[in-house]
C-alpha cells in the first residue's frame, strides 16, 4: 500500500505535467490551424476569404456564404429551440404532476444520448421530403430542415439547464410568492424567470455552442450549396460542413487551405462563448452543470 | 383577463411538451418501424452461417455485407479513446481539484473549458493535419485507428477532467479534515477517502465520454474511417465505424437492402447510446452503494 | 361579550405521506386579536398554520382531512370548498415566515409585487400604498433613501419588518406568523412585537411561537399543541 | 489475481477453437483469385467514387478467400485519390479522369485504365422530362432555366445536384457536357456518385449527373440530344460524355497491389466490371 502512496505522492509533479499537457494540446489546436492556414494570410488577403463568394472555377475562394449559412441555421434553431425548451422546463418544474414531470425529465435526459448522425439520418428520410412537399420550394434540403433538427438536438441541453436553474431558486422565495397569492403564471414571471436569468443565459450559450459545432446535421440535410442563402428554404453550407466536404480536396490547393480559415473561425467563436460563460456569475449552477451536462 | 393569460401559459407549455415528445416518438418510432424487422444476426454478419460466425469472432472469416466490422471498429475506438483519456482526465481532474490553486487553477480549468467547446470537426481537422504533418516526417503514418482514437480522446478529455474535478470539489471539507485528523497524508486522503467517495461522479463522466466517443462522426470522418475495411488488424489500419456507416448509407445507399442495413445500424447505435446514458444513473447508484457499504 | 370568530378549524387531520402530523384538531380564533399557538418543535404548529392558507399544497406528498372556515368581510367561507380561488385566499390571509424571505429584487419591488399580482397596476396608487405600509411598519425613515436597493441588504430585523409590510400591503383580514422573531436578535424582536401589537386593529393575527415569554407579552389568547393534538 | 487465473484457464480452449476455425477457413480454390491465397497484408484504396462498387466487390471476394489480407476502400473523389496515392497515403488512388501530365510527373504515377464509363444526366423516375438538348442542359445547370414547366414538365422548381471540386465526374461532365459552362452556386453539393443517385432518387424535381455504373431503373437517365447514356452508345461513340476509369499507383508496384491490379484485368475481374455497368478495357 505504502508503495502506491509513494507513487502518488511523488506524482504531484506527474499530475501537473498531465494537466499542463492538456492545456498545451488545446492551445496547439489553434496554433496548428493558424500555421497551416498561413499561406492564406500571406498569398491571399484574409479579408477577401472572409468576404468573397465561393466559386473556385472563377478563382474565388471566399467562405462568406458559409459564415452566413452557419449563422442562419444557428439563429433559426435557437429561435425554435428556446421557447420549446422554456415551455418544457416550465412543464417539468412547475406544471406537470410529479409522475408526468419525472417521465418528461427522463425523456429529455435520454434525448441527450441520441447521436447526432441519427438526427441527420431520420431527417433525410422523414423531414426533408416533408419540407419539400409542404413548402413546395426546391429540394427540401434547406436552412429550415437543418434548423428544425438542430433545435431538437440542442433543446435537451437547454431544458436540463433551465430546470436546474429553476430548482436552484430558494424554496423560501417560492413560499413567499405563494403566500402573497401569486399563481403559477405570476410565480413564473416574477420569480422563476428573473431568478433563473443566469441559468437561462447559460443554457442559451451552451446550446449555441452545440449548434455552432454541429457538423452532421448540416452536412446531411442543409444541402451544402455554395450560394448565399436568400430564404429559409434555400440550401446552404455551414463552416463545419465545408471542412467535411473540402477536406477531400487536393492538399496543396487554396480550397484546402480555406478549411483552416473555417476551423479558426469556429474555434474563435466557441472560445468567445466559453469565455462569456466563464464570466457569468452563476455560482451553484455551475457545479451542477459540470456534473451532468455538456 | 388573468384567466386568459393563465390558460395561454398552460396551453403553450403543453404544446411545447407535446411537440418535444412527438418529435422523439416520431424519431424513435420511425427507426423502430424500419429497423426492427432487420435486427438479427444477418444484420451483423450478412449471409454467413452460424458456424462461420464463430470464425468471424476469431478473425478467421471476413464479413463483407454486415455491420460486424463497424461494431468492432466502434468498440475499438471507444477503447482507444478511453484508455488514453481516462488516465489523463483523472490526473488533471485530481490536480485541479486538490493541488492547483490560484491563477494556475483558473487558467487551467479555463483551457479545459475551451477544449470542451471546440467543435468535433475542428478536433478532427487537427488530427488530420497532424497526421499529414507527421506523414511527411515518417512516411508510414496515415490516417488510421490510432489517430482517430487519439483525436477522440482529445474530444472526451474535458468531460473527464471536469467531472473528476467537480466530483472531488463537491465532497464536503469535513471529509478531508476527518482524514487529516486520522493522520493521513494528502495523497492517502485522495486515494483512500476522496476518490472512492467521488467515484459515482467520475463514473458518470466516463459514461458520458463513452457515449460521445461512440457517436461522434465528424472526428473519425477526417481521421481514417472508411466505408469498407473489415476488422482492423493493427492500430495503423483503416477501420469501419457505426456512425460513419449510418452517414455513408444515408447519403449513398444503392438499393433497398443497403437502406435497410442503414436503418438497422441507426437503431443499433441508438439503442447503445440510449442504454449507456440512461443505464448510467442506475449503475452509478449501485456502484456507489457497493463501494461505500458493501466492502468485503 | 360576544366574540366574533375570524377563523374556525374543524376536525383537521394532516398527513405527510404515511405520517400523521395533526390529529383531529378543532379550534377557533377571535377577530382582531393576537392568538398564539405554542408547542415544542415538531409538534405541528407551523403545519396547523399552513392549513389555513393552504400553503402546504406547495409541498408534495401531503394530505388534509377536515374543514377550515374563515370570515371575510363577514362572509363565511370554507377554505377547502373552492368558494374562493387559491391566490385570492392567500391575498386575504397573509403570511410571514420564520426566516425573513425578501425576494431577490429591490425593496420597492418587493412591496409592489403583491399589488401587481393582484392586478393593481396604477403606479401612483402603488407608491402611495408602499409609503403607508412602510410607515405602518416603522420602516419608512430607515429605507426611504434606499427603496431601490436590493432588499437582501437590509438587516435581519428590517427584512422581517419588510416581509410583514409586504404581507400587509394587500390589507389581509388574517395574518399568519410562523415564529416571526425566532431568527432575530433581541432589539429586533422588540420592534417586531411592537409592530404586531399595532397591527391588531386592522387584522387578526395568528402567531406560532415557542417563546412563552413572548406569548405572554403580545398574545390575547394561547393554545398549546403537543405531538399534533391540542392540549 | 483469482480472476486472472480463471481467464487463463480458458486459453487452451480458445487456442483449440482458433486453430480449428483456421483449418476450416483455408480451402483451396483454383481461379483468378488463387494469386491471393496465402498472401497477407493491407491494401488501401481511395479516390474516385465511380470505382467504389467494383472495388468493394473485388475487395470482399479477396478478403473472403484470403483472410489475412485487409483491403480498405474509401471515396473522396478523383482529386483526393491522385493526391493520396502521390503522397503515399494509399496504395491505389482511383480517378474518374485521366491524371494531368503535371500530376503524373510530380508523383511518378503509373496509370491503369481498366474501364470505360460515361457520365449520364439523371432525373427522378417520375419526371416526364427525360430528354434534353445540350444547350438546355447548360441553361439548366447555369440556373437560367429554373422551372420544369419551361421544359414541358410540372410546374416545380428544378433542384440542381452537383459534386464538389475533387470529383472527376464533375470535371468530365463540366468539360464535355456543359462545355465549361457555369454550374449554379445554388446547386446542392453531394460527395459521391452514390450520394448523387440517392439525392435524385428521393427528390422528384432533382437533376444531377452520375457514372453509368450507377444508372439503373430506380432513376431515369436523360437522353442528350436524343442519345441515351447506355453502354452500347458509349461503346459506339454516339454518346459524347465519356471517360476512362483509372487506378493509379506511385511508381511500379509489386505484391498485393500488383495482384489487385492484375485481377482487374482478369476474366473474373472484367466480369465484375461489366456486371457493375461499366465497359471493361483490356490492359
Amino acid at each position: 500500500m505504502s508503495g502506491t502512496l509513494q507513487v502518488v505522492f511523488s506524482g504531484r509533479r506527474l499530475l501537473f505535467l498531465v494537466t499542463a499537457g492538456g492545456v498545451f494540446v488545446t492551445l496547439s489546436i489553434l496554433v496548428f490551424m493558424i500555421v497551416l492556414g498561413l499561406p492564406l494570410f500571406t498569398s491571399n488577403s484574409f479579408s477577401l476569404i472572409l468576404t468573397q463568394d465561393w466559386a473556385p472555377d472563377r478563382g474565388f475562394f471566399g467562405i462568406f456564404p458559409f459564415i452566413c449559412g452557419t449563422l442562419a441555421i444557428v439563429t433559426l434553431s435557437l429561435l425554435l429551440a428556446f421557447p420549446l425548451s422554456l415551455g418544457n422546463a416550465v412543464l417539468i418544474h412547475l406544471l406537470l404532476p410529479p409522475v408526468a414531470a419525472k417521465f418528461l425529465h427522463r425523456v429529455v435526459k435520454m434525448m441527450t444520448g441520441i447521436p447526432t448522425v441519427i438526427y441527420g439520418f431520420v431527417g433525410i428520410f422523414l423531414l426533408v421530403p416533408f419540407v419539400r412537399e409542404w413548402f413546395d420550394s426546391g429540394s427540401g434540403m434547406s436552412i429550415l430542415s437543418a434548423a428544425l433538427l438542430l433545435a431538437l438536438l440542442i433543446s435537451p441541453t437547454m431544458i436540463l439547464v433551465f430546470v436546474e436553474s429553476f430548482a436552484a431558486i430558494p424554496k423560501s422565495q417560492v413560499r413567499a410568492v405563494a403566500a402573497l397569492g401569486g399563481n403559477l403564471r405570476q410565480k413564473l414571471i416574477y420569480l422563476y424567470l428573473p431568478g433563473a436569468q443566469n441559468g437561462i443565459l447559460t443554457g442559451l450559450l451552451l446550446a449555441t455552442g452545440r449548434a455552432l459545432g454541429d457538423t452532421m446535421i448540416a452536412l446531411m440535410v442543409a444541402g451544402n450549396a455554395t450560394a448565399q442563402p436568400e430564404s429559409l428554404l434555400d440550401p446552404v453550407r455551414t463552416l463545419t460542413a465545408h471542412i467535411a466536404l473540402v477536406m477531400a480536396a487536393d492538399f496543396d490547393s487554396i480550397e484546402f487551405k480555406t478549411i483552416f480559415a473555417c476551423g479558426i473561425i469556429l474555434y474563435l467563436w466557441t472560445a468567445t462563448l466559453t469565455l462569456t460563460l466563464r464570466f457569468l456569475p452563476y455560482g451553484v449552477l455551475k457545479s451542477r452543470l459540470n456534473r451532468g451536462l455538456s | 383577463m388573468n384567466r386568459v393569460y393563465d390558460c395561454l401559459l398552460y396551453f403553450s407549455a403543453g404544446i411545447c411538451g407535446l411537440l418535444l415528445l412527438g418529435a422523439v416518438a416520431g424519431l424513435t418510432g420511425f427507426l423502430l418501424w424500419h429497423g426492427l424487422p432487420v435486427l438479427g444476426l444477418e444484420l451483423f454478419f450478412g449471409s454467413l452461417k452460424i458456424g462461420e460466425i464463430v470464425d468471424v469472432i476469431f478473425l478467421q472469416q471476413v464479413v463483407v455485407d454486415g455491420l460486424w466490422p463497424a461494431v468492432v471498429g466502434t468498440c475499438l475506438l471507444v477503447l482507444m479513446a478511453l484508455s488514453t483519456a481516462l488516465p489523463l482526465g483523472l490526473g488533471a481532474g485530481i490536480y485541479l481539484a486538490e493541488y492547483a490553486g490560484g491563477k494556475a487553477k483558473t487558467l487551467f480549468s479555463l483551457t479545459f473549458d475551451l477544449l470542451a467547446g471546440v467543435p468535433s470537426i475542428v478536433i478532427g481537422l487537427f488530427g488530420f493535419s497532424l497526421t499529414l504533418y507527421l506523414h511527411r516526417q515518417f512516411s508510414s503514418l496515415t490516417p488510421c485507428l490510432l489517430i482517430s482514437g487519439l483525436s477522440l480522446a482529445l474530444l472526451v478529455l474535458p468531460y473527464l477532467v471536469r467531472t473528476t474535478q467537480t466530483a472531488l470539489e463537491d465532497l464536503p471539507d469535513s471529509l478531508r479534515l476527518t482524514a487529516a485528523a486520522l493522520g493521513a497524508e494528502k495523497s492517502a486522503t485522495i486515494i483512500l477517502v476522496l476518490l472512492p467517495q467521488a467515484l459515482p461522479g467520475i463514473f458518470s463522466g466516463v459514461v458520458l465520454a463513452i457515449g460521445r466517443a461512440a457517436e461522434d462522426t465528424a472526428v473519425i470522418m477526417l481521421t481514417g474511417v472508411v466505408a469498407t475495411a473489415g476488422i482492423p488488424r493493427s492500430l495503423f489500419d483503416n477501420y469501419e465505424a457505426l456512425p460513419f456507416y449510418i452517414f455513408y448509407t444515408a447519403s449513398q445507399f444503392s438499393d433497398q437492402h443497403e437502406l435497410q442495413q442503414g436503418f438497422g445500424a441507426a437503431l443499433v447505435l441508438l439503442i447503445i447510446c440510449v442504454l449507456l446514458f440512461t443505464g448510467a444513473g442506475l449503475i452509478r447508484k449501485k456502484a456507489s452503494y457497493r463501494l461505500l457499504y458493501h466492502s468485503k | 361579550m360576544i366574540v366574533e370568530k375570524i377563523v374556525e378549524i374543524k376536525n383537521i387531520s394532516f398527513f405527510y405521506g404515511e405520517r400523521q402530523v395533526l390529529s383531529n384538531i378543532s379550534i377557533s380564533f377571535a377577530k382582531q386579536t393576537i392568538s398564539a399557538i405554542t408547542g415544542a418543535s415538531g409538534s405541528g404548529k407551523s403545519t396547523l398554520l399552513s392549513t389555513i392558507n393552504r400553503l402546504w399544497e406547495e409541498v408534495g406528498g401531503a394530505r388534509v382531512e377536515g374543514r377550515v372556515k374563515i370570515w371575510l368581510e363577514g362572509q363565511e367561507i370554507d377554505v377547502y370548498e373552492r368558494q374562493i380561488s387559491l391566490p385570492e385566499l392567500r391575498r386575504k390571509v397573509g403570511m410571514v415566515f420564520q426566516i425573513p424571505n425578501p425576494l431577490p429584487m429591490s425593496i420597492y419591488k418587493n412591496l409592489t409585487l403583491p399589488l401587481k399580482m393582484a392586478g393593481i397596476k396604477n403606479r401612483d396608487l402603488q407608491r402611495e400604498k408602499v409609503e403607508s405600509v412602510l410607515k405602518d411598519a416603522f420602516l419608512w425613515s430607515e429605507v426611504e433613501p434606499r427603496l431601490h436597493e436590493d432588499a437582501r441588504n437590509l438587516s435581519g430585523g428590517q427584512q422581517q419588518r419588510l416581509c410583514i409590510a409586504r404581507a400587509m400591503i394587500l390589507e389581509p383580514e388574517v395574518l399568519l406568523l410562523d415564529e416571526p422573531t425566532s431568527s432575530l436578535d433581541e432589539g429586533a424582536v422588540f420592534e417586531i412585537e411592537n409592530l404586531l401589537l399595532s397591527l391588531k386593529e386592522r387584522c387578526s393575527l395568528l402567531m406560532v411561537s415557542h417563546d412563552l415569554a413572548q406569548v405572554r407579552r403580545v398574545a390575547d389568547s394561547a393554545v398549546e399543541l403537543v405531538a399534533g393534538s391540542l392540549q | 489475481m483469482k480472476k486472472l487465473m480463471r481467464v487463463s484457464g480458458w486459453l487452451p480452449v480458445l487456442f483449440l477453437v482458433l486453430n480449428l476455425s483456421f483449418l476450416l477457413g483455408t480451402k483451396v480454390w483454383a481461379d483468378d483469385l488463387a494469386g491471393f491465397v496465402g498472401k497477407s497484408g493491407t491494401l488501401r484504396i481511395s479516390g474516385g467514387t465511380a470505382h467504389i462498387p467494383v472495388m468493394k466487390e473485388i475487395a470482399g471476394l479477396i478478403m473472403k478467400r484470403a483472410t489475412e489480407i485487409r483491403i480498405s476502400v474509401a471515396g473522396g473523389g478523383s482529386g483526393l485519390g491522385i493526391k493520396q496515392v502521390g503522397e503515399g497515403l494509399v496504395d491505389i488512388g482511383n480517378s474518374g479522369r485521366k491524371p494531368t501530365s503535371n500530376e503524373v510527373q510530380k508523383y511518378g504515377l503509373i496509370l491503369y485504365r481498366w474501364a470505360l464509363d460515361g457520365v449520364g444526366v439523371i432525373v427522378n423516375k417520375d419526371n416526364p422530362v427525360q430528354s434534353l438538348s445540350q444547350s438546355q442542359l447548360q441553361e439548366i445547370f447555369s440556373g437560367r432555366i429554373k422551372n420544369w414547366s419551361q421544359l414541358g414538365g410540372v410546374d416545380k422548381k428544378i433542384t440542381l445536384v452537383s459534386r464538389d471540386q475533387a470529383s472527376g465526374t464533375r470535371k468530365v461532365f463540366w468539360k464535355k457536357a456543359l462545355e465549361k459552362g457555369d454550374i449554379s452556386s445554388r446547386a446542392l453539393v453531394v460527395s459521391s456518385n452514390g450520394a448523387m443517385k440517392s439525392a435524385v432518387l428521393h427528390n422528384p424535381y432533382a437533376i444531377g449527373y452520375a457514372s453509368l455504373g450507377f444508372l439503373d431503373d430506380t432513376v431515369a437517365a436523360v437522353a442528350l440530344d436524343g442519345v441515351a447514356p447506355t453502354l452500347a452508345n458509349v461503346r459506339s461513340g454516339a454518346y459524347p460524355v465519356v471517360r476512362g476509369l483509372f487506378s493509379n499507383t506511385k511508381g511500379s508496384v509489386s505484391g498485393l497491389t500488383k495482384e489487385f491490379i492484375n485481377f482487374l484485368y482478369s476474366q473474373k475481374g472484367q466480369e465484375i466490371i461489366l456486371r457493375k455497368g461499366l465497359i471493361p478495357v483490356a490492359q
